[in-house]
């Protein structure tokens, strides 16, 4: 088997392992929680291991492929309307998705390590959990349509049961929400996917084809403009997408902390991998056209975002509006459509993907003991949790855009990309950036710091297992923040031969 | 000689009679009866297609046999549900027999 | 106008007025009686049309066995004692009577208004009985045979249904 | 060593702050010796780089600075570079900033002992020379402004240093949105020179200007943008109101940070990047006015307050007014200058309110000392140096300084400028005597606070004598025999200047040098007359000549007042008119709403389903009817 | 025309079985009802088996009235199949419930058989006459529960209205019989194609009738309404196989009759066709927002899903032959997925019913406590049902609209996304029941007869198997498809 091949094979490996961890979980009894939590963390390794591979392996390079590590099975063809190749398992690696598997590994890792106390019918909760990492890690290796929804669809399913079963505050309410709002963006890529097959009329599903069609006009330009929304506002349902976001606050309120941490961390992000995959790439002429519109919305919900989260007193609802904001971000890079721009959605996906998963592995690792969220009832927790604020301080210097830390390397590139296509919006932009510092610093000073109050005297801090993988996050942060070259190498080349991206 | 049309729209008449007994009466065995009416309708229908039409097409004859046969066993069955649910319910009015609703 | 013309027209309106006396009528039993006369009526026509073997088995079927057994249901399934005709139309019957009349319009305007292809002479040709034979046991052999199962399924449902058992109300 | 390896300067305290948060608190001592080493370390080796930039340095063949650098990251056409730039600027802030730290830090030794987080103090003072000394050593822009906002950020955990107390935390949290404001202002300003010039080096950036090649307006423009950071962070008017409150944080952070150092960051990179700003017209003037204002104001204010560390503040205020009065005038060198002469005595000054402070167990109102030269000799000395070279008496340092900056405000402006100017200088004399006099001499006000005071040790008192001696002797460095005697190619206006302007030896102006020691001398006088042996009669008389104007100088201006009212009915109102409008309108109308809609269609729909055996063949009827009648029309 | 009377082998095992059950009853009163049970399920076995003999075969006609090909073996097999699985899933309830059984699986059995020939007639007569058989049957067997009142009124609303609609559905036949001058299939084609406009009014009269004759059949709206009535009034085996047998023997005979005989002129009924498609769905859906009783709630479910695949029979009216055979393929996938997935419902339902006798909504609170096997069982056919990924539904669904997909039908399409985007909802107002509360007090964790057990394992993991691997599945629709429209690329058919 040669070297390519063996590396398809790792990235198939990497798809399968939650998929078997979740099968193996459904032999265990259930009553051995203490099982089901080794084999989680087992396999949760081995995905951090093979992820961190694929990133590292991921060759850069002019003579290269953007697509490399490609897997390929035929799954049905000459069927009906399906012809050559009509479905295949065709999964395969770019720089995006590289580094998108490469945040997946980190997060479910730290993920399986913070749900590490959740004791009431941890087996199933693992199970599901699997299902999403899984549905994830499909979407982002899918080279081929029916797949790439396939998977999509598959990391919503899980949610419901996450959010409703072990979830907290008015969990029913923001699980049907979140699941509601989340199926509802996919019934639009239904739509879009059936046109997109019709239109182009290859009787295959394989993106690399359809993605041909769009450039080389088999996608007509009017059909290109009238099918784009359809593709981007389903994504941008996930990708809290202004004015589709309300599931964010609400949903990250009520969901567990694994949950919280993977569905901000990764999840959000499959939605602006979705516009990169099914907009800018399937439909060059719709995104020329319609990418002014995107970007209005992402400087709304940039700006929005951090308005709200200026007075919320709940940590997840700051978190949550802080992540329509950055998410906000994300779709302005996109809608730059040039080089910098689309780079620094990526960056920015993979920093705040790390970032907000410490964020909410911190609230929960005190939503646990103080079983509140709101800000006005702490006051002095550095006094009793001082790792708790050390760590809970750099995720929230990273959400400010500090130097050094991932998050500014993210959205300088952001910025300087909008600057290059809409000056105005990035000042604006940047204002929103001065915002997050008002409510982020703003909540420390009064969470964290001023006279102990007495009430919290006796929480206890950080578990070591939550130290892990925050050190496992915040290691990410600062790995971006100081060696941008190591990220952005692997984007170059990807990035460059998007269809319709400038400079 | 009396034309195909006169069979044709007597039928219809007594088709729509039947429609509008199964839509107005409240006894099941009435609208079982007014279901017969539209039966005989049908099977007229037939036989006079099938003894206008050339000589060669004479399947609605046979159609008609089997709409007839069909048409007895159905009322017998229909019958026996009705006795059926009297039974259980001491009524045959369609309209108080409306437990399952909505 | 000749004679045919004449006994059509007579079993014509003796039949639509008997059927409209069947879905009128106030007492159910006028309307089971109503509904026999219908039946020999459109017996008629199929007699006028000269498919006598039809018209032989409507008389046997309907005449004969429907009627009886529509007959016997209602004297099985009186609600009350006293023989006072209870309310037999529903309160839809003023809408029965548009729809119906809507429905009455379209088909004979269908009927009317078509040009039918394979009416070939303005007259009916006889049906003999051998063809209908012929048809029914050779090319429709199929379906008579189902029909056979139907008849069994029909039998035993009404068994099935209709039995007194013990404990039954 | 060579200078181009000068960026190790900044290297060594990085490490050992990485050593010190991760093992400082396990240490002996918590490890403070480490943190003063590696300063010391940066000062020792400041002293190659210098020999070996003075080795290079050379105005005539025009090698005038050294200049290092790497790629750093490319997407597309995008490539970024960071690099180190090192010209005479550059040289006189390592000077400052390893010298300073060096000496905070052995002054914390003594001030901070005892205190918790000890370590963690240390370990974000080596930070913050790091990040300090990359800032003035950065050759582009984006590097610039990490390092810029690194140390904004230890300002930030320094400042909170004390975080138990909310006022601490307070402060803080105002210095790092103030400061941040002004940093929206600048990276715009940076992104879009980027957008003019496709780059991010500044002496490329300036080479192009020079060229013509950016746009007037919009180099105005990204200039004012810039501009506003470097007011952000030097305090300048409207800006100036976190610099006070950071008093706040220990003392020696005070001497460091808000002193000495990063305060100056803005007029340092406005010194970098004077060339744009003369081809950005009409920037110097805004520069000038800025400068102007604040140091007016932060003199009116200085006089009310009583806190020796406000005071402090308040003075820094303004004498980075001076400087940047002495940059809008055109004039690097002499910004530099006085720059440099201020860093010491302002750091002196502080340490040694520092040790007062200390001395008198965390007691800062001049209401209540009094009469403390007896009691610490040393301290009362080198701060009483300090104060003359602040009240700008000869042959301190800050007399030459500023009345550099008077002859050239005078020469670059009108003459409203440089009155203006002399007030403020008669405004900084006048509250130096006051703060002098009410702390050191005078009565005893509290015999209790007065009897338990003692001098400090000598890890305290020698840098202050360290700092005195600078601060009496580093005016010289003006003279082109001093600066050929220590091996400079002379005087600092001759080594210190931007090209295309040309060095200029410094011969003295008598007229203005006695004008300057009249304005002092007029401050002085009128202080010791207002305060003398520390009697506040007169004092409160001028205060309550006209109650309106003392009102007004106490609060400040108004200044804060004006901005909390701002903030609280300008942006929480706003951001709580959004939360309602995301919960009430897009949520709950929108989102909800139409789901429960649909709801409320299936709902009606049902009673379609009455039970009844006539309605469903009514439905069925009708539709068969309309189906017919819709076929009909469509097809007929 | 020859006879080749071995055509119709596996219902002569089939009605032959059913036949000896019903006699044997008779003779052996004291039979457990059990063994009747699974009797009938090695019957239905051999049946199923027999029927596999036919896979691709040449297509074979009966004297031109009925034809045996792929589409009819696939209906065989599919039918034999509801049969097997509602057998077993009515030992333990009818046990419980009569006193005797073995007409129930005789009627079950005949049922299946009236749902092959529906599927194999060519002809008019023979498919009416296959259709009123399985009705019969079905009216019977909803009103079998003879001491429920509930039973015999669905029993009575089902056969005074479906008596209603094949009087329909026969006044449009005489109709086409008169312009055409036929009851088979073919020569109607032939027929409708070369007549004269001037018989438009008598065709579009004749293809509405017939459109609401089959549409009550299969439950479209506005001809649904005994539907939810019906199932929530039979024995809950009967629901299951109410849902699965009727629909897919209308959808059947909808297809064979719509893609050979009435596709000579679709204009006349395509848009009928899309238009109750449209109906059916979304009263189906919004309906079903509002039910507690499981049954109903699946009988409306199910309203839904006709609603999609009509979709499929407009395609097509609207596309040419190709777009016809991909929409039916596509069809036929998804009947045989959904009749999976509602089997495997139904199994979990009537398992938990014999427990506890709950059939509500509510009642299935805090299952996931009590028997998360059940639990999962449903969750999933749920899923199926709303389309979601590693479940049927999401493949077959995703086919079917992808087969159907034209220029003029993308709205539809849409609009069935839509929809079943909405049916989630009330599926997960059940899964929110089960697992996001706890049992009642004194509901503890029980066991499930292993027969049930089993077998609705046995069905999730087919749900799976098609969500994730529809290949051979799909390959075999397009097998049954293509006699529909031979000569539209038959040669599809051949490639591996």
């Amino acid at each position: 088997m040669t070297y390519d091949e063996g590396q398809g094979y790792i990235v198939l490996a990497t798809l399968l392992a939650p998929l078997v961890a979740m099968v193996l979980l459904v032999f265990v009894p259930g009553e051995r929680k203490q099982w089901a939590r080794y084999v989680s963390l087992f396999f949760a390794a081995i995905m951090l291991g093979l992820s961190t591979y694929i990133f590292v392996a991921y060759q850069t390079g002019p003579d290269q492929g953007a697509i490399q590590m490609e897997f390929t099975r035929d799954w049905v063809e000459n069927t009906a309307f399906l012809g050559e190749n009509g479905i295949q398992l065709y999964l395969g690696v770019d720089g995006i998705s590289a580094t998108m598997a490469l945040l997946t590994g980190i997060v479910a890792f730290a993920g399986t390590l913070a749900s590490w106390k959740l004791d009431y019918r941890t087996k199933d909760f693992f199970i599901l959990f699997w299902m999403l990492v899984g549905g994830v890690y499909g979407t982002f290796f899918s080279l081929d349509l029916f797949f790439f929804f396939f998977f999509y669809e598959l990391a919503v399913v899980p949610l419901y049961l996450l959010i409703g079963v072990w979830g907290s505050t008015r969990k029913e309410y923001g699980a049907m929400k979140l699941t509601l709002m989340l199926v509802g963006g996919s019934v639009l890529m239904w739509i879009g996917i059936f046109a997109v097959f019709n239109e182009a009329g290859l009787g295959t599903f394989s993106l690399p084809e359809l993605w041909a069609a769009g450039e080389d006009g088999t996608l007509s330009p009017t059909f290109q403009k009238t099918f784009f929304p359809f593709m981007v506002v389903g994504c941008g349902v996930l990708a809290a997408l202004w004015p589709f976001h309300t599931w964010s606050p609400d949903g990250h309120m009520s969901a567990p902390t694994a949950v919280s941490m993977v569905h901000a961390g990764v999840l959000m992000k499959l939605g602006a991998f979705g516009i990169i995959r099914l907009g800018i790439q399937l439909m060059p002429e719709g995104a020329e056209f319609w990418m002014p519109a995107l970007m209005v919305l992402g400087v709304t919900g940039a700006l929005y975002g951090a308005t709200a989260a200026l007075t919320q007193r709940d940590f997840k609802l700051i978190s949550g509006y802080s992540s329509v904001s950055h998410m906000g971000y994300v779709l302005m890079g996109l809608a730059t459509l040039t080089t910098i721009g689309v780079t620094g959605a990526v960056l920015q996906m993979f920093s705040h993907g790390v970032m907000t998963a410490l964020v909410f592995l911190m609230i929960g690792a005190i939503y646990d003991q103080a079983h509140t969220r709101d800000i006005k009832d702490f006051g002095g927790i550095g006094k009793v949790m001082p790792l708790w604020v050390i760590f809970y301080t750099i995720a929230g210097l990273a959400n400010v855009g500090l130097p050094g830390l991932s998050g500014f390397t993210a959205e300088f590139h952001i910025f300087v990309g909008t600057f290059q296509t809409y000056p105005v919006f990035g000042a604006l932009a940047i204002v929103a950036a001065a915002l997050a510092a008002a409510y982020m610093l703003r909540m420390f000073s009064v969470v964290f710091f001023g006279p102990l109050n007495p009430q919290w005297s006796g929480l206890k801090d950080v578990t070591p297992l939550e130290a892990t993988s925050a050190l496992l996050l915040i290691a990410s942060m600062v790995l971006m923040g100081v060696w941008w070259s190591l990220f952005t190498d692997r984007l170059d080349l990807t990035i460059t031969s998007l269809p319709g991206v400038t400079g | 000689m009396v034309p195909l049309e006169n069979y044709l729209a007597l039928s219809a008449i007594l088709f729509s009679l039947g429609v509008y007994g199964v839509l107005a009466r409240r006894n099941a065995i009435l609208v079982l009866m007014a279901v017969e009416l539209m039966l005989n309708a049908v099977s007229l229908n037939f036989i006079a297609f099938a003894a206008y039409l050339d000589p060669e097409r004479i399947t609605g004859a046979v159609f008609a046999i089997f709409v007839i046969t069909v048409a007895a066993a159905e009322v017998g069955l229909a019958l026996a549900i009705i006795i059926r649910l009297y039974r259980n319910r001491a009524t045959s009015n369609v309209d108080e027999v409306a437990t399952l609703k909505w | 106008m000749n004679a045919t013309e004449v006994v059509w027209w007579v079993f014509a309106v003796a039949t639509v007025a008997l059927s409209a006396g069947v879905v009128f009528s106030r007492s159910v039993i006028h309307s089971a009686i109503f509904l026999i006369g219908s039946l020999g009526g459109v017996g008629a026509m199929y007699v006028i049309l000269t498919v006598e073997f039809l018209a032989l088995v409507q008389f046997l079927i309907y005449g004969g066995a429907v009627t009886v057994l529509i007959l016997l249901a209602l004297m099985l399934t009186r609600q009350s004692v006293s023989g006072e005709p209870e309310k037999v139309t529903g309160v839809q019957a003023p809408f029965g009577i548009l729809v119906g009349g809507l429905l009455m319009a379209i088909l004979i305007g269908s009927a009317v208004g078509t040009d039918w292809p394979n009416d070939v002479d303005d007259t009916p040709t006889n049906i003999p009985i051998e063809t209908i034979s012929e048809q029914l046991f050779d090319t429709f052999g199929v379906p008579f045979i189902i029909a056979s199962v139907l008849l069994l399924v029909a039998l035993v449902g009404a068994i099935i249904l209709a039995r007194q058992e013990e404990g039954d109300a | 060593m060579g200078a181009e390896q000068a960026w190790l300067l900044a290297a060594i305290p990085a490490g050992m702050f990485l050593v010190l948060v991760l093992f400082g608190r396990y240490l002996p001592r918590q490890g403070d010796y480490l943190g003063i080493l590696a300063i010391g370390a940066s000062f020792v080796l400041f002293f190659p780089v210098l020999v070996d930039f003075l080795d290079f340095f050379d105005a005539e063949e025009a090698r005038l600075a050294i200049h290092e650098s790497i790629a750093w990251s490319e997407v597309g056409d995008f490539h970024l570079r960071m690099g180190i730039y090192i010209d005479p600027i550059t040289i006189v802030m390592f000077g400052v900033v390893t010298s300073v730290s060096l000496m905070v830090n052995i002054f914390s030794v003594g001030y901070m002992k005892g205190e918790p987080r000890y370590w963690w103090f240390f370990a974000v003072l080596q930070l913050f020379a790091a990040s300090m000394l990359l800032l003035v050593m950065a050759d582009n822009l984006l590097l610039l402004y990490i390092s810029w906002e690194l140390v904004g950020v230890c300002s930030f955990l320094l400042i909170g240093f004390y975080w138990e107390k909310r006022s601490a935390t307070e402060a803080a949290k105002k210095a790092f949105i103030t400061t941040r404001i002004g940093d929206v202002g600048l990276l715009i300003g940076i992104i879009l020179l980027w957008r003019e010039t496709g780059t991010f080096e500044i002496q490329e950036i300036i080479h192009q200007a020079e060229e013509g090649l950016i746009g007037g307006n919009m180099l105005f423009l990204s200039m004012l943008f810039v501009f506003l950071g470097c007011m952000g962070k030097s305090a300048q008017v409207p800006f100036h109101v976190w610099l006070p409150d950071a008093m706040e944080g220990p003392t020696p952070v005070s001497a460091l940070i808000h002193a000495a150092t990063m305060v100056v960051a803005g007029v340092y990179l406005t010194a970098r990047l004077l060339p744009l700003f003369e081809h950005a017209g009409g920037m110097l003037m805004i520069i000038t006015i800025v400068g102007l204002v604040t140091a007016l104001l932060s003199g009116f204010i200085a006089f009310a307050q009583t806190d020796i560390k406000k005071v402090l503040a308040y003075s820094t205020v303004g004498q980075l007014g001076f400087m940047f009065v002495a940059l809008g005038s055109g004039s690097v060198a002499v910004a530099m200058f006085h720059l440099m002469t201020h860093a010491f005595f302002k750091a002196l000054l502080f340490l040694g309110s520092g040790s007062v402070i200390h001395a008198t167990h965390h007691n800062q109102e001049m209401d209540k000392l009094g009469g403390l030269w007896r009691k610490m000799p040393i301290t009362g000395t080198t701060f009483f140096i300090g104060c003359l070279a602040l009240a700008g008496l000869p042959p301190l340092a800050g007399f030459w300084s500023k009345d550099e900056i008077l002859l050239v405000t005078r020469d670059a402006w009108t003459v409203w400028a440089f009155v203006l100017l002399a007030f403020a200088a008669i405004c900084t004399a006048f509250y130096t005597t006051r703060l002098f006099i009410r702390t050191f001499l005078g009565p005893v006000r509290d015999q209790q606070v007065h009897d338990h005071t003692h001098e400090s040790g000598f890890i305290m008192t020698g840098p202050l004598i360290f700092l005195a001696v600078l601060a009496c002797l580093g005016g010289f460095v003006i003279f082109h025999e001093v600066g050929e005697a220590l091996g400079f190619p002379g005087g600092i206006t001759e080594f210190v200047f931007l090209p295309p302007h040309e060095p200029h030896e410094y011969e003295i102006d008598w007229a203005l040098a006695g004008a300057s020691l009249v304005i002092a001398l007029i401050g002085v006088w009128f202080g010791a007359f207002m305060y003398w042996n520390g009697s506040l009669a007169r004092s409160t008389r001028l205060a309550e000549w006209n109650p309106g104007l003392y009102a007004l100088i106490t609060n400040k201006f108004y200044f804060d007042d004006m901005y909390q009212a701002v903030i609280d009915k300008g942006l929480l109102g706003f951001s709580y008119v959004v939360a309602w409008f995301d919960r009430y309108v897009v949520n709950d109308t929108g989102v909800d709403g139409s789901a429960q809609v649909t709801g409320y269609g299936g709902y009606l729909l049902k009673f379609l389903q009455t039970g009844r055996v006539p309605n469903y063949a009514m439905g069925i009827a009708v539709g068969v009817v309309g189906l017919a009648i819709a076929g009909l029309a469509v097809t007929l | 025309m020859e006879r080749d009377y071995t055509l119709f082998i596996p219902e002569y095992i089939a009605a032959g079985g059913a036949v000896f059950i019903i006699a044997l009853e008779m003779f052996w009163p004291r039979m457990r009802k059990e063994y009747a049970a699974y009797l009938t399920a090695l019957v239905a076995l051999a049946w199923g088996i027999a029927a596999c003999f036919w896979i691709d075969a040449d297509p074979e006609t009966f004297q031109g009235v009925v034809t045996v090909d792929d589409f009819t073996t696939f209906f065989r097999v599919l039918g034999a199949g509801i049969v097997f699985v509602v057998a077993l899933q009515s030992a333990h309830y009818m046990r419980d419930k009569v006193t005797t059984a073995g007409e129930y699986y005789g009627l079950l059995l005949i049922g299946g058989c009236g749902l092959v020939f529906m599927a194999a007639a060519r002809e008019f007569i023979t498919a009416y006459i296959a259709l009123e058989v399985l009705s019969f049957s079905l009216y019977i067997l909803v009103g079998y529960l003879r001491r429920d009142g509930l039973s015999s009124e669905a029993s009575l609303k089902y056969i005074l209205l479906g008596a209603f609609s094949s009087a329909m559905l026969l006044y449009g036949i005489s109709m086409l019989y008169g312009v055409t001058g036929s009851t088979y299939y073919d020569e109607i084609a032939a027929g409708l194609a070369d007549r004269s406009s001037d018989t438009d009014a008598a065709v579009v009269i004749g293809m509405m009738l017939i459109l609401a004759g089959v549409g009550f059949k299969v439950s479209a709206a506005p001809f649904h309404m005994w539907a939810p009535d019906a199932y929530q009034g039979a024995p809950m085996p009967i629901t299951a196989f109410l849902s699965t047998t009727s629909k897919a023997a209308g959808f059947a005979l909808i297809l064979r009759l719509f893609a050979t005989a009435l596709n000579a002129d679709p204009d006349i009924w395509k848009w009928a066709v899309a238009a109750l498609a449209a109906l059916t769905m979304t009263a189906g859906n919004l309906l079903a927002i509002q039910q507690t009783n499981l049954k109903r709630l699946v009988a409306y479910s199910s309203i839904g899903q006709v609603g999609y695949m009509l979709v499929a029979i407009a395609a097509i009216g609207y596309g040419d032959a190709e777009v016809g055979l991909n929409a039916s393929s596509g069809l036929l996938l998804h009947i045989a997925g959904y009749v999976i997935s509602t089997l495997a419902l139904f199994t979990a339902l009537t398992a938990y019913y014999n427990k506890t006798g709950k059939d509500t909504v509510a009642g299935l609170r805090g299952l996931a406590e009590t028997q998360p096997m059940l639990a999962m069982i449903i969750v999933v056919s749920l899923f199926s049902f709303a389309g979601l990924p590693f479940f049927a539904g999401f493949t077959t669904k995703l086919f079917m609209f992808q087969g159907s997909v034209t220029d003029e039908l993308l709205w539809l399409v849409g609009l069935a996304v839509l929809n079943s985007f909405i049916s989630l909802y009330y599926y997960l107002m059940i899964v929110r029941q089960m697992y996001l509360f706890g049992p009642e007090e004194g509901l503890t964790r029980f066991k499930v007869s292993p027969v049930l057990g089993v077998v609705g394992a046995a069905l999730m993991l087919g749900v799976i198997a098609i969500g994730t691997y529809p290949a051979p599945l799909f390959e075999a629709a397009e097998n049954a498809a293509t006699p529909l429209f031979d000569g539209a690329n038959g040669e599809r058919a051949e490639a591996p």
